[in-house]
């Protein structure tokens, strides 16, 4: 195995007056992937996560990055911080300049960034979390989410390899926390590593290719979501609910309604597979429908309206903060804003055209994504790229008249 | 960030001792530090609350050390002031070329201050680590203090573990990025870290008058807290060890009361 | 700057006492009736409270010495008189004292009448005196928190050279101790009046 | 239709500087009823709930209080909210004074209660919410759940009609969460009328019986959860996801796989249904497991213990705070915290023996759940109360040797 990026070795604390807050940790974290530390309230995790920054000290044990112990001198401290950047549950201690454009930064500007720089550097920033234009305002009278996001942009101005969240979307409503677990996405595929925090089980099975258990300053296990959160033993000793639908497949499992084995992720599959299990085999059916895919970084608005306005696509999701302020700004009106991939291939199976907009590295990861689901079901499904003006395809649907 | 002595006085080996008990003592040992014309009593005071605060409150020896250092960058200065300008007895050292000489007289006030500050803070400790201030507010009500100022303290004191939160997890988010560095984004992010905090209490302000209102709140704040009996064996240890203090002041100087 | 626990001997803690004293009582009488009339007068004043509180408790980018902050009680002062705000220098120099050990019990006459009446009176004095002329604001306020420190830390000075003269008699011990201890409270006063000067700047922002 | 408790008449709001709040809402909340506010934040949710125990006042349109228009003089708005308790949504925010005891006595001293009563009502307030023994201490050194706790027995003191609660359970992680929406539904089922806010969807499906939808300062809808949550594009123009156990009903219907009816509200009987359209009916099976019911005000522990030592339950739930406090007490393992009824009934039905403890009026409501489930399903199921020490039942599993 190579070496992880970022690694704890049996590492403890204790803070003053209290039970031990972490007692003997070991995790790895490897390059470039999705973690997700799960665990309740007081078990742990944001004492794990400061510890990844050097913002406390072990009492026993070490912390290694990239291989080297971590030391802490105050050189040491500064490069490590600038390296693994660290994105607070609540906003609200995170961004205390009076403008957005000033808190970005800030970071920046304390690495001693020449002023042209560090302008470049809050652009590039505000530009990624889909903030621009919000350089002037004062962040309190920012929404949640947009202040999640100021947030982000603060860290991100400083180019870290690592990004550590803690409780990403704690407090966030599901429109928000979407985008910024979106976000998390964008930022991985781009080949930054990002863990995060959090308790919800339902976000760290959908997001994360690796999740740590903790619970009592303790890990109760580790590995990918599936495996981890099927053990309803382990869960409850980690006072945790199971995902919904992890819960009603084992359920229907025990039941011996449905072949227990990986369990699905999504809606998409568990339709599927009860599908199946249901008719033995996926069944025939009519031509299915049509995914168009959008690159908005290289569409304009006006061949999207018409497939829109002609009738040819019946649905429209956007992926990416970029793709959802381009569908805005071009007033196309969106029905999927999250999980956008799989509605569409489930509207697609039963015959409905749809669009997918999307930008940048997410393009690629569309195509894959459907290439992926239609080898594994046998049924052909590839997405439509759009681009220039487009001549109404010959899906189920046509122009009306 | 900070360790704030209070929370330690929550949980300690004397947290079930009758508060007035103990604040009668903390209050008559200071008292008896000042008064005493001798070092003896103040460094008896000194040692014996510091075994209490060790011994019985269990408080960690680590902790309480550092606590010793808080009060000696005011000390040692003052106490250097006072050597040089108190004359008076034999001359027992002079600072060359310079017109600064240190005597019998200096050297012996200096002494004792010395040990007056160091019982006095021991006892100071002795009553902060091991009397919460929930409880002493009770004892200051039963004292017939003026109920506005009660009330005035209590709302205060809930607010400044509020804040004080805050304003550690500010400061984190800026020390992680890189806030303090360098002298002059020291100064800056201080600056931050004070305005932000401001428009943090004033928003805390407006949303406990909407929180008071919204629980009928018509001048009134909290109920007075039932007595705790205080044990006769206490009451007579407490009496004794005041009395050997005042014995010991006595007998080596006598006490200067005004 | 504060005095600490056992240091002032009798009878100069009894008398600071007694200084104090009127200036708490005319507040606690002011305050009784300000709470009558306006009831969020008291939350207000106790979160103002314990932002001055946390506010001293911050290490400031100096030497280790903590401050009063009489800026702080100096604007309980602009809202609420300087008798209120007197109240509240007395509450928090309590939970100072008990909180961080800064301070003490005996002294606590001596150090209200330093940091919760004289100085927030300096800063309030300049801060009229300043608006007045028509100075630059942000100077303004530079040199009101500044002088208001550096107030604090000359009323301190007198406490300590009226208690202990020595044989140098009151002006020269006074000068024995204001000379030694502008060694870490004038580099403070400076630092803090730039620091309230950046929070006045980041306000008005807002 | 009877008059409604509390009643809002094309109410509107509109802060300084910004958008209108309230547009014109107008709600009905009977008494008794458990109803929750769904809708994305900055919806105006807060805004409206504010209304309701007048700490605003509307701009136009009225608000009404067992049938007469809300008075906005000192004397009618302090009796109004005795009446109408609000718990805001962040307790630090609630929490005023600096003991436990000292906060909860807040309102009943402010009421002009006596000594006394003032004692009483403490007592009882934190007796119900579970922190008997927490008196004395102060309110920072208390863990999330708790302080909510302490926040919620601050209003019950005062004895309020109506509980209203501002996002419950935002920041909470799903252990306390559960303890506090437990909580909401003892008060629902001792009488009292409770309304809440959220965000969260999958809770307001689960807990309420009526759900306001809401965006942009108006109601889009107001129902029945099952069917406002069933309306995608409702959901969607509310900017709010779907239950995902709803969000896969629907999807299985829109396959044909599972004919569309009344949604399942829980896992339970989506596994019902399932297994129902899959064999055609509820298939035979063994003799069922038997569903243990204690009363935990009125058995002891050791009866309890015999049960689970002897192998007679293969699994514990608690229902309340108080029961999950005796089984704490009696160091009795608990495998469900919440869910307890339908998690039992799964396992009877797949032939596991189970024990629920519970105290007061939740006695009768597992009774009736049971008998509900067992009428709709045509499969025979009860609670056997446990009373006394018990012999062991003659359930599958018998005692050991």
């Amino acid at each position: 195995m190579t070496t992880p990026l970022l690694e704890t070795d049996n590492v403890t604390y204790t803070y003053q007056n209290s039970p031990a807050a972490l007692a003997g940790v070991s995790v790895r974290i490897a390059a470039g992937s999705k973690t997700a530390l799960v665990g309740p309230n007081g078990a742990g995790k944001s004492t794990l996560l400061l510890m990844l920054n050097g913002m406390l000290r072990p009492a026993s044990g070490e912390v290694r990055f990239d291989g080297r112990p971590l030391a802490y001198d105050n050189r040491s401290l500064r490069d490590l911080r600038r390296r693994v950047g660290f994105v607070f549950q609540n906003p609200d201690v995170q961004i205390i300049a009076p403008t957005v454009e000033q808190d970005v930064a800030f970071g920046p500007v304390n690495l001693g960034l020449p002023p042209d720089a560090v302008r470049q550097a809050v652009r590039d920033a505000l530009g990624y979390v889909g903030l621009r234009g919000y350089e002037k305002r004062p962040p309190h009278h920012l929404s949640g989410g947009e202040k999640k996001r100021v947030a982000i942009a603060g860290i991100l101005a400083m180019e870290p390899a690592v990004l550590v969240f803690d409780e990403p979307t704690n407090t966030l409503d599901p429109a928000s926390s979407e985008e910024v677990m979106e976000l998390l996405d964008e930022l991985a595929s781009g080949g930054r590593t990002v863990l995060i925090s959090t308790h919800d089980v339902e976000l760290a099975y959908r997001w994360a290719d690796s999740v740590i258990l903790m619970e009592r300053g303790s890990v109760l296990a580790r590995g990918p979501p599936e495996e981890v959160f099927s053990d309803h033993g382990l869960l409850a000793a980690a006072r945790l609910k199971p995902p919904a639908l992890l819960d009603l497949y084992n359920e229907l499992g025990l039941r011996g309604v449905i072949d227990r084995g990986v369990p699905p992720k999504s809606v998409l599959e568990f339709t599927d597979r009860i599908e199946r299990e249901m008719h033995g085999h996926a069944p025939a059916r009519d031509e299915p429908g049509k995914i168009y895919l959008c690159n908005a970084d290289r569409t304009g608005g006006d061949e999207l309206r018409v497939l829109v306005e002609q009738g040819v696509v019946e649905h429209v999701g956007a992926m990416g903060t970029r793709a959802k302020e381009f569908a805005n700004r071009e007033r196309i009106l969106l029905d999927y804003t999250y999980g956008v991939i799989d509605k569409c291939i489930l509207k697609a199976l039963i015959g409905e055209n749809s669009l997918i907009i999307t930008t940048g590295g997410m393009v690629e990861h569309v195509h894959r994504r459907i290439g992926e689901y239609s080898a594994e079901s046998g049924r052909a499904l590839k997405a439509t790229p759009v681009q220039g003006p487009v001549s109404p395809g010959p899906g189920r649907e046509s122009v009306p008249e | 960030m900070y360790e704030v002595l209070e929370d330690f006085a929550q949980q300690n080996g004397l947290r079930q001792t009758s508060p007035g008990l103990k604040l009668f003592l903390g209050v008559s040992s200071i008292l008896l530090c000042v008064s005493s014309s001798d070092p003896a009593a103040p460094l008896l005071v000194a040692a014996s609350m510091s075994a209490a605060v060790l011994a019985l409150a269990k408080i960690p020896a680590r902790f309480y050390a550092r606590l010793l250092l808080v009060p000696v960058s005011f000390s040692v200065m003052s106490i250097a002031v006072i050597l040089f300008i108190t004359a008076g007895g034999a001359v027992l050292l002079e600072v060359p070329g310079l017109p600064l000489a240190v005597t019998s007289d200096g050297a012996n006030l200096a002494l004792l201050l010395l040990a007056r500050v160091f019982g006095g803070m021991c006892s100071l400790y002795f009553i902060a680590l091991t009397t919460p201030m929930t409880e002493v507010f009770d004892i200051l009500r039963r004292l017939r203090v003026p109920a506005v100022f009660i009330d005035l303290a209590m709302l205060t004191y809930r607010f400044i573990f509020i804040l004080i939160e805050e304003a550690g997890q500010i400061y984190r988010s800026q020390v992680m990025r890189l806030g303090y560095g360098r002298f002059r984004e020291s100064v800056q992010s201080s600056g931050m870290l004070a305005g932000a905090l401001f428009l943090r209490t004033w928003e805390s302000g407006e949303a406990l008058i909407l929180a008071m209102d919204a629980r009928c709140y018509d001048g009134k704040l909290g109920i007075p807290g039932d007595s705790r009996p205080v044990s006769f064996i206490a009451i007579i240890t407490t009496l004794l060890y005041l009395s050997a203090v005042f014995g010991v002041s006595l007998s080596t100087g006598g006490l200067v009361l005004v | 700057m504060h005095i600490m626990e056992g240091f002032l001997p009798s009878p100069w803690w009894q008398v600071w006492f007694l200084v104090s004293l009127p200036f708490i009582i005319i507040g606690l009488y002011q305050l009784n009736k300000l709470v009558q009339e306006k009831r969020e007068a008291l939350p207000l004043l106790a979160v103002a409270g314990a932002f001055v509180f946390v506010l001293s408790s911050l290490k400031l980018p100096s030497f280790n010495g903590s401050c009063s902050h009489p800026t702080g009680t100096g604007l309980g002062g602009v809202l609420f008189g300087p008798c209120i705000a007197a109240v509240l220098g007395l509450i928090v120099l309590v939970f100072q004292a008990v909180f961080l050990a800064h301070g003490g019990i005996t002294t606590l006459g001596a150090n209200v009448f330093s940091m919760g009446i004289a100085g927030p009176a300096v800063a309030y004095l300049i801060y009229k005196a300043g608006t007045r002329a028509g100075a630059n604001t942000y100077a303004t306020v530079f040199c009101a928190a500044a002088l208001a420190d550096l107030s604090t830390y000359v009323v301190t000075s007198v406490q300590l050279a009226l208690a202990f003269p020595g044989t140098a008699g009151f002006l020269g011990a006074f000068s024995a101790f204001a000379a030694i201890f502008a060694v870490t409270q004038v580099p403070l006063a400076i630092v803090e009046g730039a620091v309230i000067m950046l929070v006045f700047k980041y306000i008005v922002q807002l």
